[in-house]
């Protein structure tokens, strides 16, 4: 496999006003949903990046995918900058990168019919003859594991698990050569969820598929990811391999979340918890962001913003313990 | 069981639903008990009847779709199903408490934290101790929400999520409890905060010695919290183990396939096992083994006959023919 | 809090001021009919019309009448009736406190009897008062009010002659308008309080209640009929224009003496300067009870009050 | 709980199913059917003087006879066919007003619930503009500028309707926007038109059969309303409103004359209620709409 760059961020902004009155609306606030992130994934590997709930996770998969426009910074997919990307090349650019997203009960149009969801994509996109189109959606089916006879069926018709299987077909309808997957396992049970887990792991090997996999459970991250990146208030606080991010976590945020992240096993105890809650997106700390609730934090951790260092090769770190 | 003294016992219990299309047998003949101070966890996927079971316990089965037709729910030995309302209502929220799922919702928004953990004392006539508004403050103290004295005026809107669920978790604690139910209380928490709650309840219990009966999806917080597991399946208890057998040896093979399907941190394999299929419908429940169809050890007599309840150790029970005398045939 | 109320009171404002602009303009200028025509016999020289105009400011540009019209409206001065040749604004007032009894007694009866069986429905769902009670409001919702009016006056007026039918007086006089102006808001309100009884019924905090060990009665009276209200109160703003609409109907069939018997007069009369102040009343009157449910509204819902 | 809740909601759904409401469809099956044979069930002419038989009560009264079933008018008139024929006109008026502000409220409601922003503020403002702006005010307005007719009760209707229709749609639109569905038809590439149309539009028709069946229902009523005041259509046209408005001044005599136009609208209003109630348990469980 060659080590060709897939999917390149760099200096990734996207800022959300905050707007109040009744008959004018003024703009009170901004809230730093992604702020000055940057990454990169390489063809074929798999970047998880995790975070809790209001980390900007999320906000990161509608920019990759072109649903938002950035505040600034860069998104270059194979040599593409996202942003730029308007009318005819963006249309061009929705068959290179395709999604998966958390809810499969709210991720299939109810009123359509499942051979219709897997082959709107190629509708759209006009690929081949309708016949074509539809042995497609059948051939698509029976590659994640739903019996082509059940095409006609509606998606209520379908269990949690059966859903996502029929949204990934979707996805791959247009061959594409990424995948964004938000949250894909985490409405689901845990005999499911090792289904899909395995599913996509398949997939990913078959089409030689990127995937970026956004997840707030680290252990499934963990599982499938090549790399990984770590959210905290907008921020990557942390980037390493993904073997390399359990042995050797760095940023206390890091190691607070491994530590938190209960194990099924009842030899590994729970460590030490993080005290605090997340700050408002809104009105964050100064400094670095993540001070007031840091084990290790240093006077100037209140003042000084930090860059990303490399400590190791592929492994980097947003903190001031580490900054040399 | 392993302790002298039980506080909770349930016998054959059976609580079903009447819908227009058939009874949906939620719960269906199940029994364990719970000894003081035993933190037992409640294992199964959504729709395996864990949440109904609490319910039944409550007395609060959403009415009048649903019953609890059968069993003997037994609280210091004495029958929960045959008190009358009245009784069930002081038992609830003093002796026997619990703690729902979404703290956001559970919550009524547009009452004060101060009369919704008043009504605690209120209404179980435990006003006479002191004021009011110091009791709960004493409550929010205790689950260490900050500045108690100032948020205990707010509203449950001004709170965040995790004190939402403290809140709760002092409103169940308030009366000092024999038994206290904890429906999925982590599940809509973020990790960190999650790690927080779990501690909370760990020291509480420690510091009240209620048993906790914990309900939920996630091996995880079972491993790190309860001292016995009980594994629910479509309805049914399969296996009953204390927390290091359950995980080192686990016995039912739904119960073996659920440990591994699971992935743990820094244990990377390059592929999960998985349980193909998908659990049974409730409404027509299959008559032998539910697990059969799923089952990759099936035997015949899996699909014609329920198992009966096997003993492998003192305190260690499996439903699975494989290891009842009939299925070695 | 108050910004809110604030808030709401000068969109309040904006709301008159556009509903007196629409009203001018759409009457004077866009109306066909030349008033001084209907005041005047059918052989009235034109110069008499021509000089009625002037009386009255309409040989003027619309836009400089719009002016005078404004300018004089501040200090109370809203014309002449063509019909009367009185103050238009003394004819309103005049008439305001009979429609104001008519129309707050039935809110009042509506609101207190419609969401008392409501609530009851709500909590006893499926009992024989619910039943009955479901019909018998989906019967008031299917009869206008007015053809309740005439099948009361046919047989409490006419054939038991219990009650008068028409006029203002004494409290008999109120009986038929007001229980035939109620029916309809009785009802809906019942339909209305039912289902956002049962909703609450069902949330999680309520569960969380009995996990409490509240007593049911004080589950019902403190989180399910708190809750339960707010729903209630929205549509209390939606339902107070649609009153104003009943009272312009009852009024008429009963001969009322209020501001809904003079409207339809006035607008048959083409009496231009009566219908503005009429108008210019209803939609304060509007506004008014729409701000006094916005208040209501704080008042229930804290999520608003600490906005 | 949320299997407990899908279990609620499964049950909801078909104890409605099985509740169909047969009285509703019959009164509505009775409605169109008069609607579309009136011409042929009639006995007579809605306008047809028979002067021979002025004033005569129904059948079983003393003085009736079989000729007209519901009695005559002073004009002897034959009630029973003006009825029927009145049918059309309650039907028509109401379907058209549902037409205009149907069609205004749901285009501008999609508009803004999809695009969002400031063409969604924009219309939201006007929205509580106009909504304040009290609907006999409307009425008022319109038909002092174009006369008492039918004509002038569509307009009305149909200009200060849509507001209604424009926040439940929109509100439904935006609910619908936050769905994975539409983000997800999005990255397909589908255009905003095909979303809105193959997407949002079939996932509110459900909502908006219900709303309209239970607004045939109340603008049955709000026409006659106006038709009672004079508002509305004109003699000699058999509206029901308009009826007894007409018998109400031999109201001490000819009670028949008020009596069964007013059970037709009863009924015929009913009819809508009921079923629009079923369908509301039938195909949103969820019971947004009130």
């Amino acid at each position: 496999m060659t080590k060709e760059i897939s999917i390149e961020v760099k200096g990734l902004s996207k800022h959300f006003p905050v707007t109040s009155g009744v008959i004018f609306s003024k703009t009170v606030g901004v809230v730093k949903a992604v702020d000055n992130i940057s990454f990169s994934i390489n063809h074929g590997e798999t970047l998880g990046i995790v975070g809790e709930s209001g980390c900007g996770k999320s906000t990161t998969a509608n920019l990759v995918l072109g649903l938002d426009k950035p505040t600034s910074g860069q998104i270059i997919v194979q040599g593409e900058d996202v942003a730029k990307l308007k009318g005819e090349s963006l249309f061009k650019f929705r068959r290179k990168v395709q999604a998966v997203f958390q809810d499969p009960f709210r991720s299939l149009n109810p009123r359509k019919k499942i051979r219709h969801i897997v082959s709107e994509p190629l509708m759209v996109h006009k690929v081949g003859s309708s016949w074509q189109i539809k042995q497609k959606a059948l051939e698509l089916l029976e590659l994640v594991g739903i019996n082509p006879q059940r095409a006609d069926l509606y998606p209520h018709e379908f269990s949690g698990g059966q859903r996502q299987r029929i949204a990934i077909a979707r996805a791959l309808s247009l061959n594409p050569s990424i995948i964004i997957l938000d949250e894909p396992v985490s409405a689901l049970d845990v005999s499911i969820q090792a289904q899909i887990l395995n599913l996509l792991m398949d997939l990913r090997e078959k089409f030689s598929l990127t995937f970026l996999i956004i997840s707030h459970d680290l252990a499934v991250v963990e599982h499938v990811s090549t790399h990984i990146g770590v959210m905290y208030l907008g921020r990557i606080v942390e980037l390493s391999p993904a073997a390399e991010l359990y042995k050797n976590p760095l940023h206390p945020y890091t190691r607070a979340l491994l530590a938190a992240s209960p194990v099924a096993d009842p030899d590994v105890k729970l460590k030490a918890v993080l005290e605090g809650e997340v700050p408002s997106p809104m009105n964050p700390p100064t400094g670095c962001t993540f001070h007031p609730r840091c084990p290790d934090c240093k006077p100037e951790c209140k003042s000084r913003e930090h860059k990303m260092h490399e400590i190791t090769p592929g492994h980097f770190v947003s903190c001031l313990n580490f900054s040399s | 069981m392993q302790t002298s003294e039980n506080i909770l016992e349930l016998k054959g219990v059976k609580t079903y639903f009447s819908t227009t299309k058939g009874v949906v047998k939620a719960v269906d003949d199940i029994s364990f008990s719970i000894g003081r101070g035993e933190i037992v966890g409640l294992v199964g996927e959504s729709g395996s009847g864990k949440s109904m079971t609490s319910l039944s316990i409550m007395g609060l089965v959403p009415q009048p779709a649903g019953k609890t037709v059968a069993g003997e729910i037994l609280f210091h030995g004495e029958d929960l199903l045959k008190k009358n309302d009245e009784q069930m209502r002081q038992i609830r929220g003093d002796k026997i408490s619990m703690i729902l799922q979404d703290p956001m919702v559970s919550l009524n928004q547009i009452l004060s934290v101060k009369y919704q953990i008043g009504e605690v004392f209120r209404y179980h006539d435990k006003s006479i101790l002191g004021s009011l508004k110091e009791m709960c403050i004493g409550v929010l103290k205790k689950v260490k929400v900050p500045s108690p004295e100032l948020r205990v005026n707010d509203y449950p809107f001004q709170f965040s999520g995790g004190m939402c669920q403290r809140t709760i978790i002092g409103m169940g604690i308030a009366n000092g409890p024999d038994l206290l139910i904890a429906d999925e209380p982590t599940t809509a928490l973020d990790v960190t905060i999650q790690a927080q709650v779990l501690q909370l309840m760990k020291q509480v219990q420690e510091e009240t010695n209620a048993a906790i009966l914990m309900i939920t999806h996630d091996l995880g917080t079972v491993a790190q919290l309860c001292t016995r597991v009980l594994v629910m399946y479509a309805g049914r208890i399969i296996e009953k183990a204390p927390v290091n057998t359950f995980y080192k040896n686990p016995s039912h093979p739904y119960a073996i396939g659920l440990i591994k399907s699971v992935p743990v941190l820094g244990r990377k394999s390059d592929r999960l096992y998985s349980i193909e299929g998908q659990p049974p419908n409730l409404l027509n429940p299959p008559t032998g083994c539910r697990f059969a169809a799923r089952c990759e050890q099936a035997m015949p007599i899996c699909t014609q006959e329920y198992p009966p309840e096997v003993s492998l150790e003192a305190d260690h029970q499996v439903s699975c023919w494989l290891f009842a005398e009939k299925g070695e045939q | 809090m108050q910004r809110y109320i604030i808030k709401r009171f000068l969109f309040g404002l904006l709301t008159i001021f556009s509903t007196i602009t629409v009203v001018f303009f759409v009457m004077r200028g866009l109306n066909p009919a030349d008033p001084t025509a209907i005041m005047l016999p059918p052989d009235a020289t034109p110069e008499l019309q021509q000089r009625l105009k002037v009386k009255f400011g309409l040989d003027k540009p619309l836009i400089q009448q719009y002016g005078i019209y404004l300018k004089n409206g501040i200090v109370g001065d809203f014309g002449e009736s063509f019909r009367y040749s009185e103050p238009a604004l003394d004819l309103v007032v005049e008439r305001i406190p009979a429609t104001l009894q008519l129309t707050v007694s039935s809110l009042f009866f509506s609101v207190l009897i419609g969401m008392i069986v409501g609530i009851t429905s709500g909590v006893k769902r499926d009992s024989l008062f619910d039943r009955v009670g479901r019909q018998l409001s989906l019967i008031g919702m299917a009869v206008p009010s007015f053809a309740i009016a005439l099948f009361f006056i046919l047989t409490f007026g006419v054939m038991w002659r219990i009650f008068p039918i028409s006029g203002r007086g004494g409290l008999d006089h109120f009986v038929l308008p007001v229980v035939s102006m109620s029916l309809y808001g009785i009802a809906a309100f019942i339909r209305l309080s039912r289902s956002s009884m049962i909703e609450v019924l069902k949330s999680e905090y309520v569960v969380m209640a009995h996990i409490k060990g509240v007593p049911k009665i004080k589950i019902i009276l403190v989180h399910a009929l708190k809750n339960g209200c707010i729903p209630v109160i929205t549509i209390l703003g939606l339902v107070i224009p649609g009153l104003v609409m009943g009272s312009v109907v009852i009024e008429t069939i009963f001969s009322w003496p209020g501001v809904g018997n003079l409207v339809m007069v006035s607008i048959f009369a083409r009496d231009y300067p009566v219908v503005q102040v009429i108008v210019i009343f209803i939609s304060i009157l509007i506004v008014m009870s729409n701000l006094m449910v916005d208040i209501l509204y704080a008042y229930l819902d804290p999520r608003i009050r600490y906005q | 709980m949320d299997t407990l809740e899908a279990e609620g909601s499964v049950e909801a759904k078909s104890r409605a199913r099985n509740r169909i409401p047969y009285i509703g469809l019959g009164f509505i099956s009775i409605f169109l059917f008069v609607v579309i044979f009136g011409q042929w069930v009639a006995p007579y002419d809605y306008d047809y003087w028979d002067m021979a038989n002025i004033t005569q009560p129904p059948v079983w009264l003393e003085g009736g006879s079989w000729e007209h079933i519901l009695g005559t008018d002073p004009l002897g008139r034959d009630v029973l066919s003006r009825i029927i024929h009145g049918s059309r006109y309650s039907l028509a008026i109401a379907l058209s007003c549902i037409a205009v502000y149907g069609t205004i409220g749901i285009i501008l409601g999609l508009i803004s619930g999809f695009l969002g922003g400031n063409v969604d503020m924009g219309i939201m403002r006007l929205c509580d503009l106009w909504m304040g702006l009290p609907p006999i005010i409307t009425a008022i307005l319109v038909v002092s500028v174009m006369g008492p007719s039918s004509l002038a009760i569509i307009v009305y209707i149909g200009l200060s309707g849509w507001p209604g229709y424009t926040r439940i749609v929109r509100g439904e639109t935006m609910s619908l926007a936050q769905n994975d569905f539409i983000r997800l038809a999005r990255v397909a590439g589908c255009s905003k038109f095909r979303i809105i149309t193959s997407h949002i539009f079939p996932n509110i028709v459900n909502t908006l059969t219900i709303l309209i069946t239970l607004d045939i229902g109340g603008l049955i009523i709000l026409t006659a309303t106006l038709s009672f005041l004079g508002l509305g259509t004109q003699p000699p046209s058999p509206d029901w409103g308009l009826m007894m408005n007409e018998g109400r001044q031999y109201i001490t005599y000819a009670w028949w004359l008020i009596v069964f136009p007013g059970v037709a609208i009863m009924f015929a209003v009913l009819g809508f209620n009921l079923v629009g109630d079923w369908l509301r348990d039938v195909l949103d469980p969820k019971q947004k709409l009130r």
